[in-house]
Order: C-alpha cells, then structure tokens, then sequence
C-alpha cells in the first residue's frame, strides 16, 4: 500500500470536518468538527513529513495541535460566555451581521 | 515666464466662487453682487485673451506647460486655438447675464411658500461661477488628462444647480417638483458618468498606445508617423471618446436627459447646461476626436451623421409636440446640436466654421429666449405653454424680446444663427449632398415650433390670469438687450468671428487630411 | 497495544525510498481508517453533543494509532495524551456547563443549506482527492534517517534550532489564549452575596414558592431524586425533581408504578390478614 | 452716386429701428416720420433713376461694396448691392407705391392705438424689399426674401389678439419657410456648381454647368418663387393673408412683395434658358394658379378675398410671361407694374369702402355705394377698367402682350398656353366686374348689426383718397407710357434680354380674341349680377362654386394631410421618446436597482450561509489551480 491512501483519508475527513460545520447548529460541535478538520490536517503533514523523508511535517503537525490548544480554549470560552447572555448555544442565533 | 493669462481666466471665477461661498447667508445680497463682479472680471480676462490672440499665429497660444503627475506624464498644459477662443469669450459673456438673469432665482423661499427650507443663495452664485472655472479651463485644456478631470468635474456644481434650485413654477405642486427635480439630476449625472466612465477607459487606453496625455506631442508623433495605432484600436479609443461627448452634446439617442434637467431647472440654470456646459462636448468632438483618431473619425462619418441627421428632425419634432416650454427650448437646443454635430463630422471648412460659428451663435439665442422665457414663467408661475395667451397685449416688450429670441432660433437671416446654421448646410450639402437636403427641412419645423410657441403664448385674446402682467423690468432689459445686439451685431457682421475661427478650422481639416470638394464650374468673376 | 507493535513491525520494514508499505499496515489501514470515517461521520450526526464528542475522540484515537504508524511517534503520543486526553475533555466540560439543552434537532432551519454544503462537500472532496491523485506520489522516502536519533530528538533538534521563533510565539498565542478565555468566562461579582435571612425576605416577596420545595422520592423503594412527589390528588408534582433530570428527560414516570406497587401492597396484607373482600373494601 | 444705393435701404430700416424701439413718447410722430423715411427713400430712388437715365449701356449698372458679410475659406458672402435697371423699376415701384400706402394709412390706422409699430413694421417690409431686390447676390437676397417674409408675418398678425389673425401669419410664415427651404436649396448647389452665389460669376458661367444642374437649381427656385408669390401648390396662405390691414393687403399681398417671385425668375432668367425643362415646370405652374386664382376669386363674397383671389391669377399671367423665356421676361415685369398700380388702387379702394362700412368685408351686404363714396367708386372704378384689360388702360397692354407671347411660345404650347391666357382673361373680366356689381350697383343691401348700429357709408378722408387717386392715374396711363415705342422693352431689355416672338397669329387678332372674351365675362357678370337682385346669404351654388369657396379644397387638402398627419406624428414620436428611448434608460436602472435587491437576500446574516460560500469558493480555487496545472 502505498503512505498515499493516509492523504486521501486525511481529505475525506477533512470534507466531512466541513460538512459538519456547515450543517450543525450547536457552536460546540461545530467546534468539534473544526478540529476535525484540523486533525485532517495534521494526518497530512504526518503523512507528508514521511514521504518526504523529513520531519518538518510533523513539527507543523505540532504547531497545529498547539494552535489547536488554544483556539478551543478561546473558543469554548466564547461558546460559555455566549450562552450565558443569550441561553443558546446555537449559530444561527447570532445573526447580527444581517444589515 | 510671462504671466498665466489662460490660468487666470480659470482661476478668477474660481477664487471668486469661494469668495461668494464665504459671504455670510445674512447678506445675501453682497454675494449676488461679489459673483457679478466677478464675473465682469473674467469678462474682461476673457477680452485680453481675444486681443492677445493672433488669429494668424501658432496653432496654440498663450501656452503653459507644468509637470503634474510626473510618473503618468500627466501635464498641466493649457493652450488657445481659435475655436478655444471664440468658446471662452461666448461662456465669459454668458455667465454675468446668467447671473443677473438669476438674481431672485436662489432667494429664499418664504415669500412663495414659508414652509419651504431654506436655500443658500450664496451657494447658487458660487456654484454658477465653478461651473465657469471648470468650463474655461476645459476650452483651454490640451493634456487629455486634465481635460478628463475637468470634463467630469464639471458635473458635480451642475448636479447641485439642477437637483437644489429648482424652478419655482411647477404645475404639480411642491411635492411632485421636488422629486421631479431629483429625477432629473440624478438621470443628467447618471448619464454623463457612464460617459465619462468609457471615455476614461479610452483615455487609458490612449495613454497605453501613446505613452503621453499631451495632445500636442501625441498629434506630433502622428503626424511624424513615429507613433501608429492599428486601426481597430484607433477606433475602439475613438468611440470610447465620442461616446461621451455624444452624451454630453446630447446626440440622438443619448438625448433624453436634456429635456428633464433644463424642464426643472431654473431658466438661468438650463442656459448654463444648454449655452455652456453641453458646447464643452460638441468643443471636444472637433479638438479631441478629430485631432486624435482622424482616420476613425472618417470611419465613423456615416453613421454620425445619420445620427445627427436623426437628432436634427426629431429634436424639431418633438420639440413641436411639447407642452412645456421650456422642454421644447430643450428639444429644439437638441435639433440644434444636430446641426453642431453634423457640421463638425461633414469635414468641410464650410462646415466646421460653420459648426464652431453655430456653437456661439447657439449659445447667445437659447439664452436670449430661455431667458426671457423664464422671466414669463416667474411672472405666471406655470411653465405650461396652455397656461398662457395674449402676453403680447399686456408685455409688449417681454413679448417682442420674446420673438427676436424665437426668430434667432428659428435662424432668420439677420440674426447670427442664420450665418452658422447656413455655412453648415452648405458645408455638408457639398459633400454629402442628400444629408444637406434633409437637414434642411430642419429649417421649417423650426419655424414651426417656434411660431407656434409665439402664437400660443403672446397673441390671442388675454387670459385672465395674464392680466396685470408686469412689462420686463430694468434687470430684465438689461440682461437681453445686450444678447439681441449681440445677436443683430453678429448676424450682419460676423467677420471678427470667423476671422478667430477660420485658421484653427484649417488646422482641423488638415489633421483628418481632408479639402473641401472643388465646384464643377470654374465660375467666371 | 497491539497496534502499537504492528506499526513497529511496518517500520522496521520501511526501507529509504519503497513504493508500497508492509501488508500489515495496509490491513491497519483499512479497518481503522473505516472506524475513523464513521466516527468522523458520527461526530457530525449525533443528535447530543455528547455522542459527538466521544465519536470524535475515537477519531482522534484512531489518528494518534496512524501517527504512530507513520513514524511521528511523539505525535501519536501528544495526539492522545494532549488532543484526547485534554481538548476533548474540555469539549466535554463545556457540554456538561452548557449542552444539557444541547440535544439539537439535525433538522435544517436554512432553506438550501444542506444541499448546498452536501455539494460543497462533495465537489470539494472529489478536487482534493483528484488533487492527490494527480500528483505523482508513486515512490516516498521513509522516515528511516530521519528517526535514526529517535524521532523525538530529532523533532527537538528541528524544534530548538530552525523552529525557535515559532516555537516562542506558539508559548506568547498559549498565555494569550488562556488570559483570553480567563477573561471572557469571568463573571465580576458586583452585589454582595445574599445572607439567609435575606433570601428569606426576597422569597416571600417574590411569593411564588412559600415552603421550601417538596422533596422527591415519596414511595420511593429506594434513595431515589428521580422520583416526582405525588400531591394529595395522586399527580406527580413537577417542582419535586431537579432540572437537570428534567431536561435530560430522566424522570421516573410515578403514577401507573406507583398504583400498581400499592395494589400489590394491599393484596399481600389482604392475604396476610386474611380478612375477606367486603372488609378491605368497607 | 453707387453710394446712395445703401441711404435706400438705411432710411426705411433706420425708420423701423427707431419707431420699434423708440417707444410710447413717438406715438403722436410714429407715422409722419415712418412716412416721411419712406419718401426719402423714394426720393432718393428717383434721384438715382434720373441719374440713371443720365447713363446709357453698361454704364447703367451700379454696384456698391459695402463689406465681407461672411468670409469662410472657399466661401465668400458679401454685403454689396447692384442697381440696374430691373432693380431700379422695382425701387421705383416698391418706394412709389409704398409711400402712398404709408400716406394712406395715416389716415386708415388713425383709430389704432399701436399705429406707431405698425409704420414701424411697414418700414422694415420697405428695407427688406429693397434688400431683396438690390442685393447682389443670393444670400443677400435671401435676406431680403425672409425679411419681407417676417414684416409681412408682422403685419397680417397685426391685430394679433385676433386668433385668426395669428393664425394667418404663421400659416403664410410657415408655407413661405416651404419656399425660402428651395431658396437656400438652390443656394446651395449654386456654391457646389460655381463656388459661387453672386449673381454675376453664376449667371455669367451658366453656359458651362450640367443642364441638370441647371434644372435642379431652377426648380428649387421656382419652389421658392411659388412660396413668395403665392402660386400653386403654395398659394394657400395668400386668402388668409387677408386678415391683416387692408394698406398691407395693398402693399405686399398685392403690389410688392408677392411678385418677388417674378423677379427672382426674371433675375435668374439665365439659369431657366439654359434649363428649358425647368423653364416649362414654370410655364405650367403659371398657368394652372392663373385659373385657380381666377375661378377662386369668382366664387367669394369676401371682398378683399376676391381681390386675394385676382393677385393670384394676375401673378400667374407674370409667372407663365416669365416661363416662356426672353421673350417673355419684359412683359411679365411690365405686368407686374402695371398690376402694382391697379391692385393697389383697387385694394386701397376696398379698403375705403370697408371703412365706411365698419369693417364689413361681405359684397353681398354692400350694393349701390356708388353714390355714398364718388372718389372711391371712381379710382376703383379705373382700377377694374385696368385689371380686365379695358382697351387704353395699363392692363390692356400688358395682358395683351403676355398673351401674345404665350401664343408665340409656338406649337401645341404656344396654343395651349394662349387659350389659356384667353380664359384667364375672360374669367377676370367676370369675377371684376361681379365685384364692382355687388359693391357699387344695385339696391343697398346692409341692415343694421346685432347691436343695432347701421353703417353709414360715407366718403374716406383725404388722406386715403389722394393716394388712390394717384394710384388710378397710375393705372389708366402706365401702360400706355410704357409700351408707346416698346419703351419699357429697350429700357430692361440690356438685364433680361429680349427678342421678339413671332406668333402663328396677328397681333390684332390676339388683340381682338381678347375684347372677345373680355365683353363675354362682363355679359355673363352681368347678367348673373347685374339685372335681377343679388340675395344678401350666399345661395348654397354648384359644386365648383363651393370649391371655389374653399380655395378648391386645397386647404382641406392642407389641414387633413399636413396639419392632422403632423400632429399625429409629433404625439407618437413624444410618446416613442418617453416610452422607448427613454424607457430603455430607465429600463436598465431599474433592473439594476432589482439586481442589487436580489443579492442584498443573500446577505442573511447566517454564519453558516457565509462559510458555505467560503467553502465553495475554496473550492473553486482549487478547481482553478488544478486547471492551471493540467493546462
């Protein structure tokens, strides 16, 4: 088999990431989906880091979970403090930027 | 360097436009006369610019030359011709009687009606004398850049003239004025921008193939045949240009914006649109289309003067069927640019002379009779022709002005438009034989609507509502008079005029490389 | 475990540039890589949050299982320990605070977005797979010098020298993050908390609620909270039980257990007694 | 001596600036001083006449240089003027004429409050006639030509609070636009033919230019002549011309201005001999508007109408002369002076009579006035001797010599042409003396109007009655002078040219075939109006009498195919431009406006929405990038 089939993994699951975030409404899991699409992500590099024969896919991979860290953190702190004001985890309720 | 004599003219109304807008609304009166005198003073400018201009010398006079945006080679290039000249002294003679002719027309309107806003009178004037600035610089313009940003520019003191004094007689009441009058301005700006926008892209256009904005490099360079376009792009630059002066003449069927700015505009304001403004277009066709594209301008002869041909007899037509007024002096002024346009493209020295010829004379009697039109329609308050009916027997004067004007425009030999409007036939009969004979059937349906016009409104029985109507005051008389001497004076004795004009038209023809068709006969003397 | 040493085995297999990889891993390959698209795909279907979630964990776990299988084993590792240990965790704290409600219906509100985003999907998958494809990748180079020091050393070494300054600025985005979420979940308190007497005073203001509320779990045979109280009138009374259990939809339905529970309490004591019918009845 | 040719002009225009602008304080002089520059211009033309008989050959002709008018590369106008001796008969005609009918309406406008505009306005027709006949070239004379076109459109609307009045002066300006059109047509192809417009180099070098050419040039001049003199198919406005003054009806709707036809076609006589199609064109216009102005005039009782009618016919006998070339050319100017003389004379006279007859203008009300005002029964009495031809008097000569000429035309022409004439002849004789019947004979038939005030007929003051007298000496002894010794002949013959044509019959038969006529329309007249009483409403009459009463249908003819055809497509070509040419324009800002309102939906707020189109856009890139690769 050859490291390629990871790649078309890594995009499958990178659509379906996508997918989700367009089709849920809870912000969580759209959240969750993100990351999805960001292990997606990272599965490439890991894949790429090794058909190449270096390790710098990996260390992006790395930074990528380290991003990752911290856009969830911030995220999810949004999410609570959302909810608070207005009762409703749901993306579609923060309509605002309709004119 | 010698003194900026072309500058000056420009910058004098300018200065004196922020110097009227300064006036505190409190004295009012102040502004009107700050604007007037300077206008005077531009007049007077105006003259030296005539004296000082050899009619015999260069091509271009008076030149100045400065770097501008030195990166796009843009120049700040100022220069005379005959046709120049004779454009800027007809928009400084003008504007003094605009003004005075608008005296009361920015007044606020308590008076009429006390919950009317407020207007700036102040703005009014300063306003009339930017559009003068603009206009004189673009006659004296000879970098296509300039011209462009005056060519547009020129649009936004003109949108707020129509959009924010409109005329104060309107039949359907404030309301429906209102908004007619927003109509109307937003359409002439609308219209004039599209053009401007294709002539903007044909300037860059030019820009890329020539690699200068000065016309009179640019004409050297092809001249010298050290810069040649292919043809389609000639012509592709061409149209670009000639559209938007198309709109701005107005040409058959771009036209449709003239009736609505100057029907809701002030008398004085439709005079600066139709005597000042719109010559700008018809100006720029002879310096701009003809010098730059001269073989797509030969190209493009037939169908121009098609449509010319077109604007001529339906301008007349209409202008018949109207029941306003002024929106017949508008589609009369529409057959008349027919004329303009058709002399120009007919590429006779006849005819350009003519053309250039008619582009003042054209400007003196619309203003004459719109004017005085407008001096009837303050009286009556109504600008629908019905609404009127033996004028003459109350205002003798306000009507015999009233028909010298008609007479003007209907051109009657004696009365300079007879001069241009005859040299342009001639002009294109002699080329164009068949265009010439049809065009002359302009001639009739002038007298059409203008004796219909003079016959609806002065004579007849007295209506009632004109009775007690007031004869023209001394304002009034001093606003036309000068006009129909000016009107008799050149109609008689036009020399000086075709004097300035003639060598700058042989300049023209021999841009487009064309001479005049020789006569069969070599008459015998 | 046993994952773990299968990779290995593929590993010591890689040799500098193959075209295929050991059939070991291929078989890997293909039973995770379905378990981890279905639960991709359950993550995105799950009506309650928290089924998403714990699907999306088992993604992660299987990608962690791939990292590994490629070599990046100090990934693998922080994929688990940071990714599933970690975020997860805090998806599913912030579902716990939030998500009781969370339960949202898949139904879509937005006219056209499904199919729209079930098109995007697909169109984009199908490039990015044609992407792929098209790039010839017939031939790689494994990971065989480059993990000779041991991988972790060796993404160290790239970490301290060539990476540093990312590496700093990934510590500043770390701090900023958590002052950040500190900040927005932060609630100053601005009143002074309420004594007892004062609550008191405010509940008989507010008159709503007089007694204290009635506790749950009458004919409870057990320690039960989740047992409505019935009122005089045998109806089971909502305020008895928690919120929480409510919207969970945890309640235990009292009324037709309950009669039938006293129904059979009566018959025994009918038997043990044995008193006749009439009598129990009178 | 040239130099006085422009004090000719100067004197009446400089009357016409100061009495039109000089306002109210001139009203008690307006007229003695409009008088009064007309005489000196008269004078004047009297003294050059004198000065001219002084000279002999080409010595006769003066030319004046006045400035460049219009100097364009290749085209040259100029204010100059020629005198010779056609123009000095027309100076003649138009001063002489035109002082008396200035005298004359001294006292006819007395009652007029705008008398003052009204000398002033007479005294611009002057200097635009004088323009028109002196100028040396065309343009020139077109400036003349529309200048007497705009005095004679002032003075029919004279009275301009009358709506009929107003009407008949745009409907004349409006059909002389017709012509003035062909005018400056014919202009025109003159500068492409020879470069040139001025009389001498054109009508010196017709030799060499295209025979169609030529014809198209004369047609187009004949289009003009029939605009101005009102023949057919333009001579509809002369009837309503009638609605001005009766000194204008005299002066230009009679003596001057609507023969300026015939000069322009004397004038350009070169251009027609060398265009002999053309010449025929002209011949038959001439012919057919004498009938139809003869058989008009027959039919109405509108006194000055009837008179309207008779120009008509009598400018057809000058057309026709003028048609049939050299030699008909003298005569045609011969007649035309002549008729200066006797129209004017009989047009003064009815104006007489409808001053004494409070403005009545319907024959049938008047009758037996003879008795009531002598003078004018008199003087129009010799008027009417003249018009049909009464042997010795003016008209005789004249109208026997064009006939004469029209039977000398030779073959079927010439015959026909001459038969024609006959009947002309005899028709005039008939509908003259009908009006002198109706007017002077018979019974007096006015009863007092609505309001009961009955005229009282009564003898006009002297200051009308001097010039008509003067008028009919002019008209019983001019012809006379004229033609003892061919006189009129030798004096325009070095302009016009002239030889002499032979007819297939004597002179003294043409001669006696016209006294024929002439005694048989005064019977007819006679007998239809004369002996048995003349009912006061007009009896309904024949078919062709009703025609006649409507100018032959031809204004029906006017009013239904060019004032409703034009009316109908100015309010369609209004309406295209608001719906169509317009409409486009709004058009296309109203779809845009509806464009921009249909994107705005997609702004709808959803985050979701808006990472829809991300993701599709992303997609796309892609897409591209991946072309770009494959290509």
């Amino acid at each position: 088999m050859n490291p390629v089939y990871y790649l078309y993994l890594a995009s499958l699951l990178f659509t379906i990431g996508a997918a989700g975030v367009l089709i849920r409404r809870n912000a969580i899991v759209v959240f969750m989906c993100v990351e999805l699409m960001l292990n997606a992500c990272n599965l490439a590099f890991v894949t790429f880091s090794r058909l190449h024969g270096n390790l710098d896919g990996q260390i992006i991979a790395f930074f990528t979970m380290v991003v990752a860290a911290a856009e969830v953190v911030v995220g999810l702190a949004i999410i609570v403090s959302v909810f608070r004001s207005r009762h409703s985890a749901s993306v579609d309720d923060a309509s605002l930027m309709k004119l | 360097m010698s003194f900026p004599l072309l500058t000056a003219t420009a910058v004098l109304p300018a200065v004196g436009a922020i110097a009227t807008a300064a006036v505190p609304a409190a004295r009012r009166s102040a502004a009107k006369w700050l604007a007037l005198l300077f206008s005077l003073a531009t007049l007077v400018l105006a003259a030296v610019v005539v004296v000082r201009f050899e009619p015999g010398g260069a091509r271009y006079q008076l030149t100045e030359s400065h770097a501008w945006i030195s990166d796009f080679g843009v120049r700040y290039e100022l220069g005379v011709d005959g046709i120049g000249v004779a454009l800027l002294a007809l928009t400084a003679l003008l504007i003094p009687f605009v003004i005075l002719a608008g005296w009361h027309d920015a007044d606020p309107l308590e008076d009429v009606n006390p919950n009317r806003r407020w207007r700036p009178t102040q703005g009014f004037f300063a306003l009339i004398l930017m559009v003068e600035a603009m206009v004189i610089l673009s006659f004296e313009a000879t970098d296509v850049f300039l011209f462009y940003i005056l060519f547009e520019a020129m649009l936004i003191p003109m949108y707020f003239l129509i959009g924010g004094f409109g005329d104060r007689a309107h039949a359907g009441g404030d309301e429906a004025a209102a908004t007619q009058r927003s109509y109307a301005a937003v359409k002439f700006l609308l219209y004039n921008l599209v053009g401007g926008l294709i002539m903007l892209a044909a300037v860059i256009g030019l820009y890329v193939v020539a690699g200068s904005f000065s016309l009179s490099e640019i004409a050297e360079a092809r001249a010298s045949g050290s810069l040649s376009m292919a043809t389609s792009t000639e012509r592709w630059l061409f149209l670009g240009f000639f559209f938007a002066f198309a709109v701005k003449a107005p040409l058959w069927p771009l036209h449709t914006w003239l009736p609505n700015a100057m029907g809701e505009s002030t008398a004085p304001v439709a005079v600066l649109i139709t005597a000042v403004v719109d010559k700008v277009g018809t100006f720029a066709m002879l310096r701009f289309c003809l010098q730059l594209f001269p073989e797509a301008s030969k190209w493009a002869t037939p169908v121009i003067l098609v449509l010319a041909l077109i604007s001529i007899v339906y301008g007349a037509l209409l202008a018949v069927g109207q029941r306003d007024m002024k929106r017949l002096i508008a589609y009369a002024s529409i057959s008349h640019f027919g004329f303009i346009i058709m002399g120009i493209f007919a590429m006779t020295s006849q005819g350009q002379s003519g053309a250039t010829l008619y582009m003042v004379n054209h400007g003196i009697s619309t203003a004459a009779l719109m004017l005085v039109a407008g001096f009837l329609i303050t009286r009556r308050g109504s600008r629908l022709i019905a609404d009127y009916g033996g004028v003459q027997k109350v205002a003798p004067v306000l009507a015999g002005t009233f028909l010298v004007g008609g007479l003007a425009t209907l051109s009657l030999p004696g009365l300079s438009p007879f001069v241009s409007e005859f040299l342009v036939l001639v002009g294109t009969f002699s080329r164009y034989p068949v265009v010439g004979i049809i065009a002359t059937i302009g001639i009739v349906l002038a007298a059409l609507y203008v004796l219909v016009l003079y016959q609806r409104t002065m004579t007849g029985p007295v209506k009632a509502e004109v009775k007690g109507m007031p004869d023209l005051k001394v304002r009034e008389l001093v606003v036309v008079a000068p006009l129909i001497a000016l009107l008799l004076f050149l109609g008689v004795y036009p020399k000086p005029l075709t004097e300035i004009v003639n060598p700058a038209v042989e300049h023209t023809m021999s841009d487009v490389q064309q001479t005049d068709p020789k006569p069969e006969v070599e008459a015998a003397p | 475990m046993s994952t773990l040493a299968a990779s290995a085995g593929s590993l010591a297999s890689v040799t500098s540039a193959a075209s295929a990889t050991s059939t070991g891993e291929a078989i890997q390959f293909w039973i995770l890589g379905t378990v981890a698209v279905v639960g991709a795909l359950c993550t995105i279907l799950m009506k309650k949050a928290v089924h998403s979630a714990l699907s999306l964990a088992g993604t992660m776990i299987v990608l962690a299982v791939f990292y590994l299988a490629n070599g990046a084993y100090f990934l693998g590792v922080v994929q688990i320990i940071v990714y599933t240990g970690a975020i997860m965790m805090l998806f599913l704290f912030v579902v716990m605070l939030v998500g009781v409600t969370a339960a949202d219906s898949l139904k879509e509100t937005l006219k056209g977005q499904r199919w729209l985003a079930a098109l995007c999907g697909v169109g984009f998958g199908v490039l990015l797979i044609a992407g792929i494809g098209n790039a010839s990748l017939n031939s790689f180079t494994g990971l065989g010098q480059a993990n000779a020091g041991g991988n972790v050393e060796g993404l160290a070494a790239l970490l301290f020298t060539k990476y540093v300054f990312a590496f700093e600025i990934t510590g500043a985005l770390l701090i900023t993050a958590s002052v950040g979420a500190m900040l927005l979940t932060h609630r100053e308190r601005t009143e002074r908390a309420m004594t007892q007497r004062e609550m008191a005073e405010e509940r008989v203001r507010k008159g709503t609620q007089l007694p204290p509320l009635p506790a749950p779990g009458v004919y409870a045979r057990h320690n039960a909270v989740d047992i409505a109280g019935l009122l005089p009138d045998g109806t089971a009374s909502e305020l008895t039980v928690n919120k929480t259990l409510k919207a969970r939809g945890q309640i235990r339905d009292v009324s037709n257990e309950a009669i039938a529970d006293l129904k059979a309490l009566e018959r025994r004591s009918a038997e043990r007694l044995g008193r006749d019918e009439e009598e129990v009845n009178s | 001596m040239e130099n006085l040719i422009a004090l000719l002009i100067a004197a009446p225009l400089l009357g016409a600036a100061v009495l039109l602008c000089g306002g109210r304080r001139l009203d008690r002089v307006g007229h003695w001083l409009g008088t009064l520059l007309a005489a000196v211009s008269f004078v004047v033309g009297v003294v050059l006449f004198s000065d001219m008989l002084g000279k002999s050959g080409d010595g006769r002709t003066l030319h004046q240089h006045l400035f460049s008018w219009i100097p364009v590369e290749g085209f040259q106008a100029d204010i100059a003027f020629q005198l010779d001796q056609l123009s000095m008969t027309f100076v003649l005609l138009i001063t002489g004429v035109g002082t008396l009918i200035h005298i004359y309406s001294i006292g006819y406008m007395e009652h007029d409050e705008r008398r003052r505009r009204f000398f002033g306005y007479l005294n611009l027709f002057l200097a635009a006639m004088l323009l028109l006949v002196l100028a040396d070239n065309y343009l020139l004379l077109y400036m003349g030509w529309e200048g007497v076109g705009l005095a004679s459109y002032l003075l029919i609307g004279f009275w301009q609070h009358k709506p009929s009045a107003a009407t008949a002066a745009k409907k004349a300006f409006l059909v002389n636009r017709v012509g003035d059109m062909g005018l400056s047509i014919a202009i025109m192809l003159m500068f492409t033919t020879f470069g040139t417009f001025a009389f001498g180099p054109v009508l010196g070098s017709t030799g060499d230019a295209t025979e169609g050419k030529l014809t198209a040039i004369g047609l187009m001049l004949l289009l003009a002549a029939c605009g101005k003199s009102a023949q057919v198919p333009l001579q509809s406005w002369l009837g309503d011309a009638m609605e001005g003054p009766t000194p204008v009806s005299a002066l230009i709707h009679a003596a001057t201005m609507v023969t300026a036809g015939v000069y322009l076609i004397t004038r350009s006589g070169a251009i027609f001999n060398a265009a002999p199609d053309a010449q025929l064109v002209v011949v038959v216009v001439g012919a057919v508007t004498l009938l139809f102005g003869a058989i008009v005039g027959c039919a109405k009782d509108d006194i000055k109408k009837a008179l309207a009618g008779s120009t008509m016919s009598q400018i057809g006998y000058m057309i026709l002369a003028a048609g049939l070339g050299p030699i008909g050319y003298v005569f045609a100017i011969m007649h035309l002076v002549t008729h200066g003389f006797f129209k004017a004379g009989l047009f003064l006279g009815a104006g007489s009579v409808m001053h004494g007859m409070n403005d009545e203008v319907d024959m049938r009300k008047y009758g037996g006035l003879r008795k009531y005002m002598p003078v004018t029964f008199v003087t129009f009495g010799l008027g009417y001797l003249a018009i049909i031809g009464f042997p010795g008097l003016s008209g005789f000569f004249s109208k026997d010599k064009i006939i004469e000429a029209a039977f000398a035309k030779g073959g079927t022409e010439g015959w026909i042409l001459g038969a024609v004439t006959l009947l002309g002849a005899a028709i005039t004789a008939f509908y003259m003396t009908r009006v002198m019947l109706l007017t002077f004979f018979g019974e007096k038939r006015w009863q007092p109007d609505e309001k009961g005030n009955a005229p009282h007929p009564h003898e006009s003051p002297r200051s009308m009655t001097i010039p008509m007298i003067l008028l009919a000496v002019g008209s019983v002894f001019a012809g006379g002078f004229f033609s003892i010794g061919d006189r009129f002949v030798h004096w325009l013959e070095p302009v016009t040219g002239y030889h002499h044509g032979e007819a297939p019959v004597s002179a003294a038969t043409v001669t006696g075939a016209t006294m024929v006529v002439l005694v048989l329309g005064v019977a007819l007249a006679w007998l239809m109006y004369g002996r048995k009483p003349v009912p006061v409403t007009a009896p309904r009459g024949s078919l062709l009498t009703r025609a006649a009463r409507r100018d032959l249908l031809q204004d029906d003819f006017n009013h239904v195919v060019l004032v409703r055809g034009g009316e109908h497509l100015t309010r369609s070509l209004v309406y295209v431009d608001h719906t169509l040419v317009d409409g486009v324009v709004n058009g296309t800002a109203a779809s845009f406006g509806g464009l921009s309102g249909r994107l705005r939906k997609l702004q709808n707020g959803y985050a979701r929405t808006y990472a829809v189109s991300m993701f599709g856009g992303t997609a796309v890139l892609i897409a591209a990038t991946l072309l770009m690769r494959a290509v």
